[in-house]
């Protein structure tokens, strides 16, 4: 049966996502979403009989592992360093803003579960909120022509933070799993600076296999293959597979030297399905009385996450030398919320200790990126537009224009 | 048919670039030769160090242009650089005495247009196109 | 910009076959126009019916070189056939009314290098090249 | 476990079968299955603790279906007409040869297992033995610059046997289904029936979409996401998936007009993956006292094959009006066997009244599967010297030039 459910999610999903993209404009994620909540076990899912708890969690670890991997790859240092001093610091600022204000938000309220001490959940949210989804904001980008320092802080920025996240919720996790206790710091470390020695071997072994590979389908295999072993090596010797796939990336694209087609390229062709089962399986795990019933914390999440972040970025932009106009606007534009942290949340999932949280923290991310997603998009054009970087003549025709296209194609 | 034998034949010759050299120069290379599609990057010594392929520069110059980005493409876009950041540092080369055909796959896989032939020190003998093996091969039919 | 001021200010003519042609008919018109990677299927009427890519023809003419297929290359190998057989009949085009940075990333993903522009009828008005749009980015730098 | 085991399997087969064919010139597939003999409970499995049992099943399942799905769009009806009488009666002649003596040897020595009706084993293994592997024979081609009618015959044959055997193999399963009841006879008819409509209105609608989806990696969403959701049913309204897979590639390609590249290209990548997992698993499955105990079956299976192969061919060319000098060899030239027929094999495992014989099929495969990509090679090479087909002067250096050229390359 697990077959036929996760067929039915890929395909239902990206009809559902495409169409609501082409019809509405919205991004495709709240499609993939949508029809996971249609197949949740409230709606049809008992109905229908369908079951996805056994398949969930080790396609997720992998899914999770190739999305790292991209992460990791996106840039080498070489292009760190001109990424202009800003850019790093207004990145910095507007992750350590989300992580701090919705952590002490969520600890103030006291929200817990009882499996876990007091900072657990507040600590797990706060490491959510750090992630930033580049889609949307390049859509909107795009559709309205935007050029100017602003639009190029705003790319370079979403392209970096997820490697941010990626490592905040990696040691997040560590601490949870040593449950706070000092007698556990060197498990912590070790979940740590395993992941980073075993990645960053990984990601020299693999950038001198691929060489000797000339063949996409076999290049393939070999990276595939790498992430699904880091990953399953992750597991049987307790450390962190995130970080571990994110320093592959990393590494391998250092070692890879300038271009990095080869190695990353098969892999990328994987991220739109791997995104389209985080969200489907998100939607699956949505819970309507959940939802419901912490409304004001999906609600504050959003507020503390949005607020922090507008705040942190101007701090780390002013701080980097940026002119107010970036530093005013930097964090509006970067609400939408995606693919990595829902990823994130599922991955909760997996362990039984975690699973409360887990259920209230996929509720809380689902429900955010439905929100950030359409929201983020106007927020990102309402900046861009006070920077006087849009091209308001041309822009905005996008939807029409797409549906009378497709209709000309074909015989 | 070795590589040699072949350039005898049909002599073509490398369109080739700096490293240092900045990517609208590149493509200006591009536009001065129209039916080239693989230029070569040699460094002071006159050895390939590098392959640029046009779809790879339009895609660099013409990002803005695209609605979807992968991270890497992000950075790319934001970052810009020279010719050296964005070349592919592993080019396929062949020697004199190869036979074509046991060669020619693999850039078929790297989706080039040309091969360039390179003598012992890595310095450029010339290209074999596929332009010309085309040629070739339609005399058959 | 709209599709036909491009083409007012940057006229650009289209390679075109007619589906009946055989391969190596195809080919020819390639190694004619070395600058061309793509040429356009017309029928009897005129009307653009399909594409036909420069590696895509490489490819099936130089199967021979290749010491892997997969079955579809296999039989396409084997059998053999018109530009009907083999041309895209799934074109990409645009209407002249059209603005051109809406449509241009569906054609780097089909990996082409120029946009057909077409009339209500279908019929060929001009193309728009990548080198072109190259040309007028790299003057912004 | 199961991730790392995966992960293993994909990166030490994919290492050890490419360097095998690099240095010693054997098909990658014969390296493909020595790793999974290793990670084989008799040997280093059960020292690890690895476990594959709970993942292969709808893993297999799937796979098997992609594999199917490019046979089934291997060709268009256009394409099958002009391949020409010969190179059809051959292939069926081939087909029919290989199958009847198999067929009629195993019955002959009542080869059985408990569970099934006597001819219930010898019609599987007849099945299973109607299928060749292209890349061994297009590997010799290459090398030796073959050409002519008998190397351009060859070429099409072995496009289209597999076609043949899945259909064979889909109808063989369905029978052992219904056991020769012949009050099971409409589950039969509906097995067979159900999936070719179910397949054909499937692929009509998969190339409907994919004309929707201009993105690479969309289509690759659609395509898997159809594959995946066709096994799903297969599995529960109980007809063949395979078959169905089959017929959504050839009819996603027959409504796909000419141009095939947007509906297999992303699919065909994969391919190479879905194989490396085929043979590794294969391996694992191989149990060294089956294999010794049975030694004598694999011989009989293989010498039965080759004879049925040959003289059928032998028969169907000369029916179809081919001259002696291609008829004479055009079996010799297919006896390599590999991926579709070992994912076959596995595919039994999943169902327990099979266990029995699955483990049985999968040995004797596994093992004429090494036999006959080793002994394939040189047969097809035969064959074609023997038609005067090969470049002998120009060809042989394949291993040696690759070496170095190798070595040439990178910084």
């Amino acid at each position: 049966m697990e077959i036929l459910l996760i067929g039915i999610l890929l395909l239902a999903g990206l009809a559902f996502g495409t169409l609501g993209s082409h019809y509405f404009g919205v991004p495709r994620v709240v499609g993939y979403i949508l029809i996971g909540m249609l197949f949740s076990p409230d709606l049809l899912g008992d109905y229908l009989g369908l079951d996805a708890a056994r398949w969930t969690q080790p396609l997720v670890a992998i899914a999770l592992g190739i999305v790292a991997y991209l992460i990791g790859g996106a840039a080498t240092v070489g292009q760190l360093r001109r990424l202009g001093v800003s850019i790093i610091t207004a990145t910095v600022g507007k992750v350590t803003g989300a992580f701090l204000l919705v952590f002490a938000g969520f600890v103030w309220l006291g929200v817990g579960v009882p499996d876990l001490p007091g900072w657990g959940v507040p600590l797990v949210l706060a490491a959510l909120a750090t992630i930033t989804a580049p889609a949307a904001i390049v859509a909107i980008i795009h559709q309205y022509r935007a050029r100017g320092p602003l639009t190029t802080a705003l790319l370079g920025m979403v392209a970096m933070d997820d490697a941010l996240g990626v490592v905040i919720f990696s040691v997040v996790l560590a601490l949870l799993a040593a449950d706070g206790v000092v007698s556990a710091l060197p498990l912590v470390v070790w979940e740590i600076v395993a992941a980073l020695v075993i990645g960053g071997i990984g990601g020299w072994l693999i950038e001198r296999i691929s060489r000797l590979l000339h063949e996409h389908e076999l290049r393939l295999v070999a990276l595939v293959g790498a992430i699904i072993l880091l990953v399953g090596l992750a597991e049987a010797w307790h450390f962190s597979g995130l970080l571990a796939a994110m320093t592959l990336g990393f590494t391998a694209r250092w070692f890879g030297g300038s271009h990095a087609e080869r190695l990353f390229e098969p892999v990328e062709q994987l991220e739109e399905m791997v995104f389209v089962l985080f969200f489907t399986f998100a939607g699956l795990y949505f819970d309507l009385s959940v939802a419901v019933e912490h409304g004001w914390l999906i609600l504050l999440f959003f507020m503390l996450r949005a607020a922090g972040q507008v705040v942190g970025s101007w701090i780390g932009a002013r701080l980097g030398g940026a002119p107010p106009a970036i530093a005013n606007n930097v964090g509006l534009g970067m609400l939408p919320q995606g693919g990595v942290a829902v990823g994130m949340a599922l991955m909760l999932e997996g362990q039984p200790r975690f699973a409360e949280m887990a259920t209230l923290a996929i509720n809380i991310i689902t429900a955010s990126t439905l929100l950030t997603e359409s929201i983020g998009a106007l927020a990102a054009r309402f900046g861009l537009q006070r920077a006087g970087e849009l091209d308001m003549a041309n822009g905005g025709q996008h939807a029409g224009q797409q549906g009378r296209r497709n209709g000309d194609e074909g015989k | 048919m070795k590589a040699s034998d072949w350039l005898a034949a049909h002599p073509a010759e490398a369109v080739t670039v700096s490293p240092e050299a900045s990517l609208p120069e590149a493509a200006a290379l591009f536009l001065e030769h129209p039916e080239v599609r693989d230029i070569y990057v040699v460094d002071a010594e006159g050895r390939v160090c590098g392959h640029l392929g046009f779809r790879r520069l339009a895609g660099l110059l013409l990002a803005h242009l695209r609605p979807t980005h992968s991270r890497r493409q992000l950075v790319e876009r934001v970052v810009g650089g020279s010719v050296r950041e964005h070349m592919d540092d592993h080019v396929l080369v062949m020697r004199p005495d190869e036979r074509i055909s046991e060669v020619f796959h693999h850039h078929m896989e790297r989706r080039v247009e040309a091969i360039p032939v390179v003598d012992g020190e890595r310095r450029l003998l010339g290209v074999i196109r596929i332009a010309d093996l085309l040629r070739k091969a339609i005399n058959r039919y």
